[in-house]
């Protein structure tokens, strides 16, 4: 009774913040807004800590039935919580780098006048990606994948006097939606197949049948959700969009928790993957897609926080790549480790936006690294274990999964290896830029105050020892977070790594040797340099078009937005003013016209309207008598 | 007594305001009328224990064997409280409203109260038909006198196509009273008329048109848009909020069992047009830059829906539709107060006139977020309860179909999001000193949001109410 | 006398009082349609009226009520009334308009 | 007796027919007056002795008399009414005589009275009618006063109107050719 108490409570918990927040959103100062939002997830985070201490592993989990929701006929979905390994992993790390973020926020947002909306709105998200994370079944979830994408729109469009921001929040909502209409349209067929939602019954349902098309089918669906939320090909191009909230939102929503809510879903329903070897394939090909696409576009932004922001892309790709493979534990390692060390850069992004007074472009920053000494540590804290250098977080969430790819194709290994030294090659640009060389701005940097410092230390602390979570018997650990996580998925049983030691040692190795010099030939580029190169116009056909996102934002102006907007627009100044309302004046107009006609037989003579009636009584009396 | 009250409240008082003529008090008379109409109701409910209730069953016409019978079962105890809950926010909207004679203004929507109470009560299908005309001539008078522009020949034409409707309604219905033996329009003994196949093939439009026009269904929607765009205020909430319910509500009462195979015969091609309508109306919406025209084509678009889940005709479907159209109801009336004060600030309803309204305004446009996440169907508001269960429901009739309206989310949320950019962010290019939102607006819309998110997480009380009848109505239905 | 009377009423037929009255009120519509004098249309309105009485007695007389002898009577007292009325507004038609043409009255045209 | 009731119908038709075709509208009255006499014959060989004295009392007596004051002051007995179009004439006839044969018609198929077996030779008598009208017809008796009441009334407004309306025009000035015209248009 006490653990569903506290169960309940962590997801009310900041719900509650946010309502007072809100309705005191103008007689609260930012400090004593910040500071309760703080606590109130942070009271989560421990309450998150305690049900983890009390959790039992072995007894797979537990539902805490809340209210009966939606029942009619024969649908039965009540509001319940579900406490399992999956989603306390997923509630740690909400509520944790949730309460760093907020209580860096403090310190970020304290001049902002809004600053208390800010917080509500931040913990009114906290409580979505919980209910996200903690819903015992898919419409559960569903709550808690729209309130998030709500609370995204709204904390990109933070500062709502900038239209272009308001623009970006838009194509974020939108973008989502469009994945929800998947996400909507798996939920329906899952019902429609197993008779309830409840992800304890579909998975015990689910076994058996292999590609089976409706299963087919659902996880279609279920995967266009996650690529909506969690900015795969086709619809990523919203993330970097977003980079125009505030940053900490950055580092929260885009970045550590609601992008990963994608990956979320597919391991929660990853017994329905398993059934469905095809679906497996595309995701395994858009991740990598992804993956490749983005990095390539994260090496020619100028922007500190759109580098960030491909870079986050390119590494949800590497999870769904895992997904992909059925390596479902090590996207849920990569997940963990990336929160760490990706909130960990952004905060970092944002501590260094804030030390310059709001200048995000990186051809005026450089050598910042002595007047800013604790965000560079921790920068390249983040920026080596992002890169996988040997024994930081990345390096093992990151070897696992192309360690996997190696086992499914060397080719596949190939490409994500690529794609690791491009991530490693632009991260390292953007280190360089930043904080090496000479400093080519005008603002005078000043280092943050401690809240903003302090999240950063541990993050930091994190983004080095997450690997220890789970690590791989070679290192001489037993990968403890896979058996965790095998007590809610059973799928995570199956996966298997078949690779000998030898084999995973070379790759290690190879890996390593390709990413040091990668750094050295970044080194050698950036960490010297007192400009930049010049125009985009002046670039080579390739490197132009990767430097403008391979124009997919201009091409899908052109594909949808503008023609949408067209269609709108002459559908109703064509269809509607040109056939539908005349259609309807046609009934009128039909109405006076045979008015007109009748109207003739009113002559007003008297004698013709006293013949007409006696004409109709004769008529009357004949019908009568034939009718006899 | 029920029955007599709610008739009663809103008539008498309707008709001491039209000869007292009390114009400072009027509207607090009104607004009083209708929340006892509103307590009435909730006492109804809370006395209501399932079944149909009758009140009244007296002989009306001995030689055609008609009977006035007045009662209600779930379906209309829903539609009486959506009738009821939403009156009183209408009046009040009318605080803000500048109408000359504000005693007729009030009495003529007071009239409208009384008849449309009496078409979610009578059990007869000629009292219902006498009612749903009756309904429209108070609305009548409201548009051609305090309309906006081309007020006279937008309400003609609006008046001419109901009646239209209207006319084949009554002919589909006289037809039927000619038909079985013994049968005399009662609801009660309405599925015992059996009519063959071929005939109820084209009866179902006869009947149907009616319904189709007033709701609106797609080729039959042009009377919208200029409608609720000419209208005053409340009139579009009337229209809007609850006059189209009826058509709903006809639907499940008349048409179905009336013509049970017809609706089986027609079930995909209702179904596609209304999506057709739900599509094409949220497409338009998008670049509409009036705010009531909008919110006409978002209506167009969200009642689309509201009958493609209907004429799922299986329990999620229906009950979907229902618990949708209360959603609905409440939804219009919150948009269209919030398009009211924001021309009472502004000036007029042109977008383009709007803009930066947040920093002037940050209560209101909170409220209207509110509003919004209702009305793109966020999770744990009301809408969303409907809607899911609407997609259930379309979901077991036909694949395709369910995709065609999943996928009006997408639309709901390009139109609206943008309508709010629109009107409430950007720069601040305000220099006048505006008021933030006042007591009447908290008064309208606060409650009206507290009962969509209340009914968004605890949708039970309604749904209980709707599910028994709808199964009921659907196992007839199998039988035939 | 009276048995004379009497045996009228059995002596002829009652389809010969219907065939009378027949010709009588048709004659009587005839002339509403024929002639354009309201007077004249007025006098062959009590034609008709008279037509429907007598009928009405011949009725009474053969199924011995006299309450249809009532009705004639109240038929009458109508009639009355009817006529003062119809003259009247003859009488401001010939005011009006110097004319008591029936086609001077075209203002119901549509 | 036959004898004597197809000389009443000959006169009433005869005369009749005189009503709907004289040229003036004197004639017309005389002839009416004849028709109602002639029908009051009828009644006396239908033994409606009480109808009889009432019909000649106001028909004749009544309304006759009322119809040639009219004629009289308003000096319509010139025969100067245009008559109708020849088509409208034929028309008139045409349909007068369908009526007729369809109301014929009508009798020899559908209608057949068979006199009551009881068989009261005095209903039409004064006695009778008088209970009739006196027990069953009381109110509706009454009624009627408020009937003529209000057809008085009625008739005196018809003519005070212009009276009232030539008085506050203070010259009474005849209609002006133009102004005729001008209404007749």
């Amino acid at each position: 009774m006490r653990t569903d108490l506290l169960t309940i409570l962590v997801p009310v918990l900041p719900l509650v913040g946010a309502i007072i927040l809100a309705s005191l959103r103008r007689k609260l100062s930012a400090n004593v807004a910040g500071g309760l939002a703080t606590a109130l997830i942070a009271s989560s985070f421990v309450a998150s800590v305690v049900l983890f201490m009390g959790f039992e592993a072995s007894t797979g989990g537990r539902t805490v039935h809340m209210l009966d929701w939606i029942s009619v006929g024969g649908m039965d979905i009540p509001l319940a919580l579900r406490i399992d390994a999956l989603s306390l992993t997923m509630m740690l790390i909400v509520t944790g780098i949730g309460s760093l973020i907020h209580l860096y926020s403090i310190g970020y947002m304290h001049e902002d006048e809004r600053a208390p909306t800010f917080f509500a709105q931040l913990n009114l998200f906290s409580f979505a990606m919980l209910m996200l994370v903690m819903g015992s079944n898919f419409l559960i979830t569903f709550i808690g994948w729209e309130g998030v994408g709500l609370c995204s729109y709204l904390l990109i469009g933070f500062w709502y006097k900038t239209p272009e921001y308001n623009y970006a929040a838009r194509k974020a909502f939108v973008m989502n939606r469009i994945g929800d209409v998947g996400m909507v349209l798996a939920m329906v067929l899952l019902f429609e197949r197993f008779g309830t939602l409840e992800y304890a019954s579909i998975m015990d349902m689910a076994t058996g049948g292999m590609n089976d098309p409706l299963m087919i089918a659902a996880t279609l669906f279920l995967f266009i959700g996650a690529t909506g939320k969690s900015a795969q090909l086709p619809l990523f191009t919203w993330l970097p969009d977003a980079m125009a909230g505030p940053t900490p939102v950055s580092a929260l929503i885009h970045a550590a928790t609601m992008v990963t809510a994608g990956i979320f879903l597919i391991v929660r329903s990853s017994v329905l993957f398993e059934s469905a070897p095809f679906t497996k394939d595309i995701i395994l090909w858009i991740g990598t897609a992804t993956a490749l696409i983005a990095a390539s576009i994260g090496l020619f932004q100028n922007d500190i926080k759109k580098v960030l922001a491909y870079s986050t892309v390119s590494q949800l790709g590497y999870m769904f790549v895992a997904l992909g493979m059925g390596a479902y534990s090590a996207a849920m390692f990569h997940v963990t480790t990336h929160a760490f060390f990706k909130a960990l850069l952004f905060l970092g992004a944002g501590s260094v936006i804030h030390a310059l007074g709001g200048e995000q472009d990186i051809r005026r920053m450089g050598g910042l690294k002595g007047s800013i000494k604790i965000t560079f540590i921790t920068f390249f804290v983040g920026t080596i274990a992002i890169s996988g250098l040997p024994l930081m977080s990345g390096f093992f969430s990151k070897d696992l999964i192309m360690a996997y790819g190696f086992q499914h194709s060397p080719v596949l290994f190939g490409l994500l290896l690529f794609g690791a030294l491009l991530t490693t090659f632009y991260m390292f640009r953007l280190l360089f830029l930043v904080f090496y060389g000479t400093y080519r701005g005008k603002a005078h940097p000043h280092e943050s105050p401690l809240t903003m410092t302090i999240p950063l230390m541990v993050l930091a602390v994190l983004s080095v020892i997450g690997g220890l979570l789970n690590l791989p018997h070679l290192f001489g650990g037993h990968e403890p977070m896979k058996h965790f996580l095998e007590t809610a998925a059973d799928a995570i049983r199956y996966e298997h790594l078949g690779l000998s030691a030898t084999t995973e040692w070379t790759l290690m190795g190879i890996t390593t040797v390709l990413v040091f010099t990668t750094i050295a030939m970044a080194y050698g580029r950036f960490a010297k340099r007192a400009t930049l190169e010049g125009a985009e116009a002046d670039m080579p056909f390739l490197k132009r078009l990767i430097a403008q996102r391979w124009r997919l934002d201009e091409l899908y102006a052109a594909l949808f937005e503008r023609p949408y907007g067209w269609i709108s627009a002459h559908l109703f100044t064509t269809v509607e003013r040109h056939v539908m309302v005349p259609v309807m004046n046609g009934v009128g107009a039909a109405a006076l016209a045979m008015g007109g006609v009748v109207r003739k037989l009113q002559t007003g003579n008297t004698s013709f309207h006293l013949l007409a009636m006696l004409c109709g009584m004769i008529v009357f009396l004949l019908i009568t008598l034939m009718s006899n | 007594m029920i029955v007599a009250l709610l008739l009663l409240i809103p008539f008498i008082t309707a008709l001491a305001l039209m000869f007292l003529r009390p114009t400072q008090q009027a509207k607090n008379v009104a607004l009083i009328s209708t929340l006892a109409s509103l307590g009435v109701v909730l006492f109804a409910w809370s006395a209501y224990t399932g079944g149909t209730v009758i009140h009244y069953n007296m002989d009306w016409v001995p030689s055609w064997g008609l009977r006035f019978v007045m009662g209600y079962d779930g379906v209309g105890l829903l539609m009486l409280i959506l009738t009821a809950m939403v009156f009183p926010f209408i009046i009040a909207a009318g605080y803000g409203e500048k109408l000359q004679h504000p005693s007729l203004v009030n009495a003529l929507l007071l009239f409208t109260q009384t008849f449309l109470f009496g078409v979610f009560l009578a059990q007869n299908t000629l009292l219902f038909y006498i009612f749903y005309e009756l309904s429209l001539i108070p609305v009548f008078f409201f548009l051609l006198y305090w309309g906006g522009e081309h007020r006279r020949a937008i309400t003609v034409k609006f008046f001419i196509y109901t009646l239209l409707g209207g006319l084949s309604l009554l002919f589909g219905i006289i037809y039927c009273l000619g038909q079985g033996e013994g049968f005399n329009g009662d609801f009660a003994t309405i599925g015992s008329l059996n009519i063959p196949t071929s005939v109820q093939i084209w009866l179902f439009w006869v009947l149907f048109l009616a319904f189709a026009i007033k709701l609106p269904i797609f080729p039959f929607h042009s009377w919208q848009p200029d409608t609720y765009a000419m209208a005053p205020l409340q009139g579009t909430m009337v229209l809007g909020a609850v006059m189209l319910k009826m058509g709903l509500y006809g639907i499940i009462k008349i048409v179905l069992p009336i013509v049970p195979q017809g609706v089986v015969h027609w079930q995909e091609t209702v179904i596609l047009l209304a999506l057709i309508g739900a599509i094409y109306g949220g497409i338009i919406a998008f670049r509409q830059s009036d705010l009531k025209r909008l919110i006409a084509f978002s209506s167009l678009s969200h009642v689309g829906l509201l009958c493609a889940g209907l004429f799922a005709w299986n329990s999620y479907g229906v009950s979907g539709s229902l618990y949708q159209a209360f959603a609905h109801a409440l939804l219009v009336v919150c948009m269209l107060y919030i398009s009211g004060a924001m021309k009472e600030r502004v000036g007029s309803s042109e977008m383009g006139a709007m803009g930066g309204l947040k920093v002037r305004t940050p209560r209101l446009a909170a409220l209207f977020l509110l509003v919004l996440a209702n009305a793109v169907a966020l999770p744990l508001t009301q809408s969303f309860v409907g809607e899911w269960l609407m997609f259930a429901g379309l979901w077991q009739v036909n694949g395709g179909l369910a995709l065609a309206a999943v996928s009006t989310i997408v639309l709901g949320a390009i139109y609206m999001l943008f309508a709010y950019q629109r009107v409430m962010l950007g720069p601040d290019k305000w220099a006048l000193e505006m008021t933030d939102a006042t007591t009447r607006d908290h008064f309208v819309l606060v409650p009206l949001i507290a009962i969509t998110l209340f009914l968004g997480v605890y949708p039970g009380p309604i749904l209980e109410l709707v599910d028994v009848p709808v199964q009921q109505l659907l196992s007839s239905l199998s039988l035939n | 006398m009276e048995q004379g009377i009497i045996t009228a009423i059995r002596v002829v037929p009652l389809e010969h009082y219907l065939v009378l009255c027949f010709l009588l009120f048709s004659i009587g519509v005839a002339g509403v349609v024929f002639r354009r004098n309201t007077i004249i249309i007025l006098m062959c309105l009590e034609l008709m009226f008279n037509s429907v009485n007598l009928l009405l007695t011949a009725f009474s007389a053969y199924h011995s009520d006299p309450r249809a002898q009532v009705f004639v009577f109240f038929i009458m007292l109508v009639a009355a009334a009817e006529v003062t009325v119809g003259l009247a507004i003859l009488v401001m038609m010939k005011r009006n308009v110097d004319s008591v043409d029936v086609n001077q009255l075209n203002r119901l045209k549509g | 007796m036959l004898a004597l009731f197809y000389l009443f119908a000959a006169i009433s038709v005869i005369s009749a027919l005189i009503v709907v075709s004289a040229r003036s509208p004197i004639n017309s009255v005389i002839a009416l007056v004849v028709c109602f006499l002639s029908i009051a014959g009828h009644y006396v060989l239908l033994n409606a002795q009480f109808l009889a004295m009432v019909h000649i009392i106001v028909y004749t007596g009544a309304i006759m008399v009322l119809f040639l004051f009219v004629i009289m002051l308003l000096n319509l007995n010139k025969a100067t009414e245009p008559m109708k179009s020849l088509g409208t004439r034929i028309a008139a006839v045409v349909a007068g005589g369908l009526f007729f044969l369809t109301l014929v018609a009508a009798i020899r198929h559908g209608i057949t009275v068979r006199p009551s077996n009881e068989f009261d030779a005095g209903v039409g008598l004064v006695r009778s009618v008088g209970m009739s009208l006196f027990n069953e017809f009381l109110l509706p008796f009454e009624v009627s006063s408020v009937l003529f009441l209000s057809a008085m009334v009625g008739v005196v407004m018809l003519g005070k109107k212009e009276a009232v309306l030539a008085a506050s025009s203070a010259p009474v000035e005849p209609l002006t050719a133009a102004e005729l015209e001008r209404r007749k248009a």
